[in-house]
């Protein structure tokens, strides 16, 4: 299969504190991206490597896909900087895809910062197959994907892209309080469960946000029992798994796969399977 | 009247009796086994897959994290992680012997008799076209010290030459201040090529959080950053040799591939490019062959060793 | 109310008992022996300027093109071009006396015999704070043969240091497989401190001429490409000696130098970057403070080895 | 002295093909240039080195100064691109000027390609300084500088900036005689001197261009026994004396001074005092 594309730019949209969505015009990856997967993308001659970016949304009627992004090194400022109509050397759609829930389990999407990007897209298609099976009837709201998401403060929190037609709630904390929840989304997670507004036994999370946090979801996903799925982010020199670079430790492993690679064995993982 | 015809330059070359499609090759560790290559390009167009370096026992490699940018090249301490000879036997030599591409598989060991069972092993197997005996790593306990050893590169060579009829490349260190002497050993010994350069040893700081980098604190430097090293090690090489040199280090394009072959190397290896694209490799064949369309060389070997110095 | 007041870190480190003002100093043959540096900036800002390695007899210096730029680097094959001893004692060293700046002077010889009477030239002259061996050039016939032996550079320090009291510096080349065992010869032997690196063994060529872009063929590299190499050598130094370590080799700015003093460096030097701009040291030594502030370390010297590894 | 300047783009003016005259908003550089010296800028971040360009124009009141140049690499490439308002980092003005005309001697000024610049602004001040000393009067338009340019074709030959005021005429000469002399612009000055349109014995030439030309220039001026300076160009990683690597093969060399620093005790040489 052929990944090496030039996606041409379309738009970028500032969403938040240097935060931007940027639209693609690339229609091979615009029709086979899932959730949970990555495009790599060339930010411009000086870098000597890509920058992975999950895949945020995607029209494949229009042929475009888009990525949500964070200014932090040179990489992100040039992408941010290009001009629409900018070509861009991306590889991709990369990496695995998001696990469907268990049967009678509903999803609670756990993101922290940019790790709200592939989960949005989970969202979208989980609640799209929801719609698809209903053939025109109602659907049941409740089995509906539920987002939560942390971040230090309001400011930095942005609304999910598009999902308002399917009625998808989110949840919102921040680390002081200004909005929704005082304290880290875990915490929130436990305490719903404890309180009983969240069934262990009917759920299944799906987290991707900063190492630290999934570590802490993991852990207490194990503690009530929850099935957890987390995509992890690495340093991706290559992104299509020659380079093993990416690893991540397993709890399994064999002497040789003490280490998988993160960029073709995930990103997605389940986080029995793992040692953060 | 059609546009005028100009026949495309002959890029192939013989390398200790192998012919290849090009001089192109892939480097050890930069496109593993294989799969991936095959998987997201034509392997067909590749001058040879040389394979990530195979020991005897099974290696998980170093904790994350492995890689680093650096100005213009990057570090890594992988750690060799690979499946051990035998899982590589069963379950990788089958599809490099299926691979419309030649095979230069890479072996490393701790000791010479590691490198002398390995070669064993892979003897007579199918779909080995050439042995590359990695001497050079920066990333193994003693890698450095015994591959600038020029008398213990000699009795490796020498030890592996008896139990196997595939012919040697031995792959060579640049942390020395003699690569000719390592080179000649290994000539001395019975290589049919040399191979050089391996990564330069390196280390980078994260100045925030007053810790190394790479998990294994020092790592092996590659990338555009070391072209220039890895050029004056071939130029050395192919001084004191007379057995073909296969240059390695920082290629990015088919000009750097040209510059290595106009100093004398007879084949390249394109290693850290790759991660920029999988296609780098049949992407440089390409523009070196346009390259020696504008210089009207017919074929690649006459570019072989032209610098006028 | 005024602003809240905070004191600028202090930048003082002190090598062989010598107080310096900053541990940003020049490189040798990047700041030449202090006349531009003295046209163009303030040299009482400078931790030390770093001459240009001298040698007995004066030096043509290699044909042009003595420089070529790399990736992230350069190449030169300056080849040592300098007046000799005896005019830099009489036209040089009165300057270095005047500047209002420590003076590092570094000597150059094709012997032991040559450094050692060197020395004797230069002991009890005034100005000079310390001296500096270049043991390493590239570009000399032997430079990097005799360098990389550890007997050779204990004879030439120990010979040297019964010549003259001044504090020695040795220089050492990162060709070599083992540049710790170096160092420990050089400290064995009385050196007073140690600095790496020199330039790496480098070639750059022409495509479209077939040709060497150095008069010289091969020279050495240096600029950001190297600092990854730089930093691997001073951290292996420092685990292996007493003495001071100078750190040298593409710094640009005031968070390299930083990583280099994290390390184990007491002090840095800055080559390349100064030919972007004579300012270059300055500015990295305001920038090194100003990373201090942020770091809320008080004194450059509590930054000195602070890697946690 | 302080030679480190942020000079302001001003404008850029294509004046030929690839070819662009750039002027520079930085008061002291514009006080201080004289015909000869050089500024050495830093096209962009990604560059080790900066690029040599002449100094083309001063405008001391309005504190401008212009270079012209040619697209080459990469360094011309973004200097060429840069936006009106940029600031470039640039040393200088650097190096030695044009010596003035030994008395009664006639000034000619031989170029090529882009070897106009530093001979524009010579003929500049040589012809200012004639109307100064002229106070009112008409000067001697015999006296005036002569420019004699060559080319590979007319395509490529650029109107050196504002010398009509003075009068000051400019010869031609082109490879394939589709402007002017047919021939080289060394060759025409033989010829000129051999039909006696030209008086050695009258004349100082001063000359910038392509190597290979200076040299011939020097050996045709040696036979004549014209009094020669040249300008050289060569790569410059500092330009302010300190790398030894812009050196030019002297004469009269001791052991030591074999080689002289181009961008410190030139650019402008006496022909008879080096080695092309
Ligand atoms: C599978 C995957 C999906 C990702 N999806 C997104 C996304 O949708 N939105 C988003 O904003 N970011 C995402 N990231 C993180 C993003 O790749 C980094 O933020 C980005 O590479 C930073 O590059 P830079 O040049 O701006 O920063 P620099 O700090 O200059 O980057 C320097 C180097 O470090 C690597 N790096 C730095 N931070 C990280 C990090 N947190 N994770 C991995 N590598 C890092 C870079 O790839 C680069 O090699 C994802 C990472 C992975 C692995
Ligand atoms: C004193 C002096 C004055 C100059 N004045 C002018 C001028 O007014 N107009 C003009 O167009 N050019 C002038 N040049 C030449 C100009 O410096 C080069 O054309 C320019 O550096 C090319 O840079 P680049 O990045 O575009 O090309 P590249 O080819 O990418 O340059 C690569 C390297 O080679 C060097 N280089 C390449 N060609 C030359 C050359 N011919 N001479 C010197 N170094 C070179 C560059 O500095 C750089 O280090 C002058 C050179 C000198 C030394
Ligand atoms: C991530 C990585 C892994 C590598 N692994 C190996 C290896 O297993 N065996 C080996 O001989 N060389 C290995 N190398 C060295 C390369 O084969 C090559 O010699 C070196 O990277 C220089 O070439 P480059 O600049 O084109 O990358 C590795 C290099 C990189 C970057
Ligand atoms: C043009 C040039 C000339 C040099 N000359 C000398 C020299 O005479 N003596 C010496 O010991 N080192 C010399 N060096 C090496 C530098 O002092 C320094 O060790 C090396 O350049 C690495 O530092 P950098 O990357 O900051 O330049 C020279 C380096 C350059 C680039
Ligand atoms: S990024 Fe290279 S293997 Fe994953
Ligand atoms: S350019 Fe450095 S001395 Fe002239």
């Amino acid at each position: 299969m052929n990944i090496t594309h030039t996606s041409r730019l379309v738009s970028t949209k500032a969403v938040g504190p240097a935060i931007y969505q940027q639209r693609f015009h690339q229609p091979t990856v615009a029709r086979s991206a899932h959730a949970g997967q990555f495009v790599h993308v060339l930010p411009d001659g000086h870098n000597l490597f890509r920058r992975a970016l999950s895949v945020y949304a995607t029209d494949p009627d229009k042929g475009t896909f888009d990525v949500l992004h964070q200014v932090l090194g040179e990489g992100t400022r040039s992408l941010s900087r290009l001009e629409k109509g900018a070509e861009v050397d991306t590889l991709g759609p990369l990496g695995n895809r998001f696990p469907a829930p268990p049967k009678g389990r509903r999803a609670i999407l756990v993101g922290g910062g940019l790790g709200m990007a592939p989960l949005r897209l989970w969202a979208y298609e989980l609640a799209g197959a929801m719609v698809k099976r209903a053939r025109g009837n109602e659907i049941d709201r409740k089995r509906l994907p539920l987002i939560m998401l942390g971040a230090r403060t309001k400011d930095l929190t942005t609304k999910p892209y598009k999902l308002g037609k399917f009625g998808i709630r989110v949840q919102w904390a921040t680390d002081d309080g200004s909005r929704g929840y005082h304290g880290t989304i875990v915490m929130r997670l436990r305490e719903d469960v404890e309180k009983e507004l969240l069934d262990p036994e009917r759920s299944v999370v799906y987290g991707c946000g900063p190492e630290p946090m999934m570590a802490a979801l993991a852990e207490e996903c194990e503690s009530f029992s929850i099935p957890c799925y987390v995509s992890l982010e690495r340093s991706m020199p290559c992104g299509f798994g020659v380079c093993m670079g990416c690893v991540v430790r397993r709890r399994d492993g064999s002497a040789y796969e003490t280490f998988s690679r993160v960029c073709r064995d995930g990103p997605v993982f389940n986080a029995a399977d793992i040692i953060f | 009247m059609g546009p005028k015809k100009t026949k495309a330059p002959d890029l192939h070359v013989t390398i200790a009796g192998v012919e290849f499609a090009t001089p192109i090759w892939t480097a050890s560790g930069t496109a593993g086994t294989g799969e991936e290559i095959e998987r997201h390009t034509d392997p067909s167009k590749l001058g040879a897959l040389v394979t990530k370096s195979v020991s005897l026992e099974p290696r998980p490699g170093h904790p994350y994290p492995r890689t680093c940018e650096t100005a213009s090249g990057m570090l890594n301490c992988i750690g060799l992680q690979n499946k051990g000879i035998d899982a590589f036997i069963a379950e990788e030599l089958p599809r490099l012997q299926r691979m419309k591409t030649r095979a230069v598989v890479n072996i490393v060991g701790n000791s010479i008799d590691d490198y002398v069972e390995l070669a064993k092993r892979l003897d007579g197997q199918d779909g080995v076209d050439l042995l590359e005996l990695n001497l050079s790593c920066p990333n193994v306990e003693k890698g450095i010290d015994q591959g600038s050893d020029p008398s213990w590169i000699g009795e490796c060579v020498a030890g592996v030459r008896t139990v196997t009829k595939t012919p040697l490349v031995v792959k060579l260190t640049p942390n020395t201040n003699n690569i000719a002497a390592l080179a000649v050993a290994a000539e001395q010994a019975g290589a049919d090529a040399i191979s050089a350069i391996n990564t330069l040893v390196g280390m980078a700081v994260h100045h925030w959080k007053l810790s190394p980098r790479l998990s294994n604190v020092t790592g092996g430097l590659s990338g555009p950053a070391i072209k220039p090293v890895a050029l004056a090690a071939v130029y050395k090489i192919v001084r004191a040799v007379e057995i073909p040199v296969i240059g390695i280090g920082g290629i990015a394009n088919g000009l750097d591939a040209a510059e290595f072959l106009i100093v004398g190397a007879s084949a390249v290896q394109v290693g850290t490019a790759i991660f920029r694209s999988p296609k780098a490799p049949i992407d440089i064949a390409q523009q070196l062959s346009d390259y020696l369309a504008q210089m009207e060389v017919e074929s690649v070997s006459n570019l072989v060793g032209r610098l006028e110095a």
